[in-house]
């Protein structure tokens, strides 16, 4: 309410302000039990059952069920919380930026080694080119 | 008399860390970065600091959205590489100076920062990752470690402006500090990356390579940077570079430049590093 | 739109708290100081406010040494009455407002102050006890409280002048809101006393009426005092009163003053009560 | 080393700095354990067992057994983190207060009554009266 958000006109990006903290409080909390050696195995053995122990919407825990991780963000989640669900998966972050670009890994992979992702056409909503 | 000697910049990229602990450090993807760090090495096994003021980011590991402190101090003896999610990393523990720390959390509250002090903390790859750049994999980190944890994952983090401010607040700290100690500055973080959504994958050399050179010589203008370009530029996580100012605030108005490297790509992030001497 | 309309400062003597909790307020010892606060429980009853902005400091309760923020806000939805020792006080939870606590944290660290977020803690006699003298004993608290706790504890804390400014950075960002709420600020804690060692009971009547009457109408010159004034002539732990300066910073210049009120002892303490309204 | 210590020639007064608080960290964190009515019991049943389990020194927990708060102080307890113990014996700040002045609960409150300790003679260490 009334909080300045200057970036809201940056392109495929969420800010983590107070208002998307305050919607993805229990989600990012869960990731943090995941920081946990024996959380990390109880939640392995049953996903459903362990996220049903904390206060998440039924979105939310679909959103972890499904790996959806731009779905996560877009429901309060922070990509540094979040990057504990890829870690216990085994996975890296660049694996889960794959999957937030709808590429590939390899496609990505190869992006980032040819500079990365151009910021020309990529700065303001309005002049976004849709994909790299 | 304590002193600021020097003042280091790096990214601190958990990629690397993972291709330091898993001996990957030769392979072609890595072997270009790591070389990056060779005259690094040397120089600080020359310099031998007794005290790195290690500026960082913890990233959800020691803080949550329970507890997020603005700027906090690690003040306690000793503290343990967090687990992350896939382990601790396999690096020493970091021992801290509890009296220094102690120190400068008094004279920089006293300057108008509002210091969070913490003594029991773990340190993720933020503090670490710059330890195993700079120092290898030794037995034992050779010289003590202050945390000087910033928040740049919720909204707002400082700003640029306050963290250089932070920076000469540390320098009068540690300046009045009475033992014989050879002190670093470490800014952590960056360069440009952005790790979310379908915009992950940004990087932008020219405001990196920008950054890089303002850094070293127009800290002042620098630091008026607002968040937002820091964000739109070099993507959601750039915002990281703000603690690279803090390291220069630390500094003297003009510096020589020891060493410059940059480079792309490690993992989702472009690599920077610094070295600055005070005369 | 919001606007701070008023500001309350009171002592928070857990003992205060107890002889309400027991009864014991119209006991001999008592009755004289609670009858400092019936213009105050008739005059709350008018103003309704909508929020507090509860300034205060934690006794050891939420924060240890493990870690000890300068400066925390409360964001949180609810707040459990603290555990001290001797079970939690038979009090109403503390309902927070996380909409204004999150726009004012933004808006607060925006304006250079090193803010610690906090959405979980409990609350302990320094921020229940003046809920407790201004409401009575209700079933649940008639208002949203905002928790802002300084700390007091471990020197130094933040310094008068520090407090008084962050009182103007709350002005500022409540003045920004958009919601239409009627906001007070409290600042709570002291007056004189000394709760340690043998000069513990130290009371100064003088240094506290004087505290008083500048805090009305010389706030600016008493922003200036320094740390060791007020342990050496208000005892060590009358350094609570920089809280009430933050109250008097979010106020305007020139106050209307409603109420004061001066009474000797609660326990250790001299208690010391005003209400003061902007025009 | 080198803490600017400007309220050191305060009488009868430890301040809570810095050097304190590493002296007394783990009193100060043994007193935040008894805010659970669990480890209250624990520490009332056997107050040497339940001390032993913290790495404070022999002489702060005999101060602790002792009841002896300047000594605590001294060894860098700090009374907010003290005030656990004596809240757990069911006893008040007054009381406690008043042991630490040497006088007895009842002189102690009958100063207060009074309207306390004056701060005359009580400013500066080299004026100190030497009692009220
Ligand atoms: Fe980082
Ligand atoms: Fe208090």
């Amino acid at each position: 309410m009334s909080l300045d958000k200057p970036y809201a006109d940056i392109p495929g990006t969420t800010v983590f302000d107070a208002d998307m903290a305050r919607v993805g409080y229990h989600l990012n909390q869960f990731c943090m039990s995941l920081m946990k050696a024996d959380n990390r195995e109880r939640f392995k053995a049953d996903e459903r059952a362990y996220l049903d122990e904390w206060s998440m919407t039924e979105a939310q825990k679909q959103a972890v069920l499904d790996r959806d991780y731009n779905r996560m963000i877009d429901l309060g989640g922070n990509i540094y919380f979040l990057a504990k669900i890829f870690s216990t998966d085994g996975l890296s972050f660049q694996h889960a930026a794959a999957t937030m670009t709808g590429m590939s890994q390899e496609e990505y992979a190869q992006m980032m080694l040819s500079g990365g992702r151009s910021p020309e056409g990529n700065r303001y909503l309005n002049e976004t080119s849709g994909g790299d | 008399m304590a002193r600021i000697t020097a003042g280091v910049t790096t990214s601190h990229v958990p990629a690397i860390g993972a291709a330091i602990d898993l001996g990957k450090t030769q392979q072609e993807y890595w072997a270009p970065l790591f070389k990056g760090y060779e005259y690094s090495k040397r120089w600080i096994g020359e310099q031998k600091p007794d005290v790195i003021l290690l500026v960082y980011n913890d990233h959800a590991s020691a803080f949550s959205m329970e507890l997020m402190p603005t700027f906090a101090i690690g003040t306690g003896e000793k503290f343990q590489p967090a687990d992350e999610g896939w382990g601790p990393r396999p690096v020493p523990e970091v021992v801290g100076h509890p009296e220094l720390a102690a120190h400068i959390a008094q004279s920089v509250i006293q300057q108008d920062f509002d210091l969070t002090l913490v003594n029991r903390m773990d340190v993720d790859h933020g503090l670490t990752v710059p330890l195993s750049l700079m120092f290898g994999q030794p037995g034992a980190w050779p010289c003590k470690v202050i945390p000087i944890a910033v928040n740049v994952v919720l909204y707002p983090p400082p700003s640029g402006r306050r963290c250089y401010e932070l920076g000469k607040a540390l320098r009068r700290a540690v300046d009045s500090f009475d033992g014989d100690l050879n002190v670093q500055v470490w800014g952590t973080g960056g360069m440009s990356h952005q790790l979310q959504g379908p915009r992950a994958g940004l990087i932008n050399r020219e405001f990196d390579n920008d950054f890089l050179e303002r850094l070293v010589n127009d800290p002042e203008g620098l630091s008026q940077m607002p968040h937002v370009e820091y964000m739109r530029e070099a993507g959601s996580e750039g915002i990281e570079l703000v603690m690279w100012l803090v390291m220069r605030g630390a500094l003297d108005d003009k510096v020589t430049e020891k060493h410059r490297f940059y480079h792309v790509p490690a993992s989702n992030t472009a690599v920077g590093h610094l070295i600055l001497e005070n005369s």
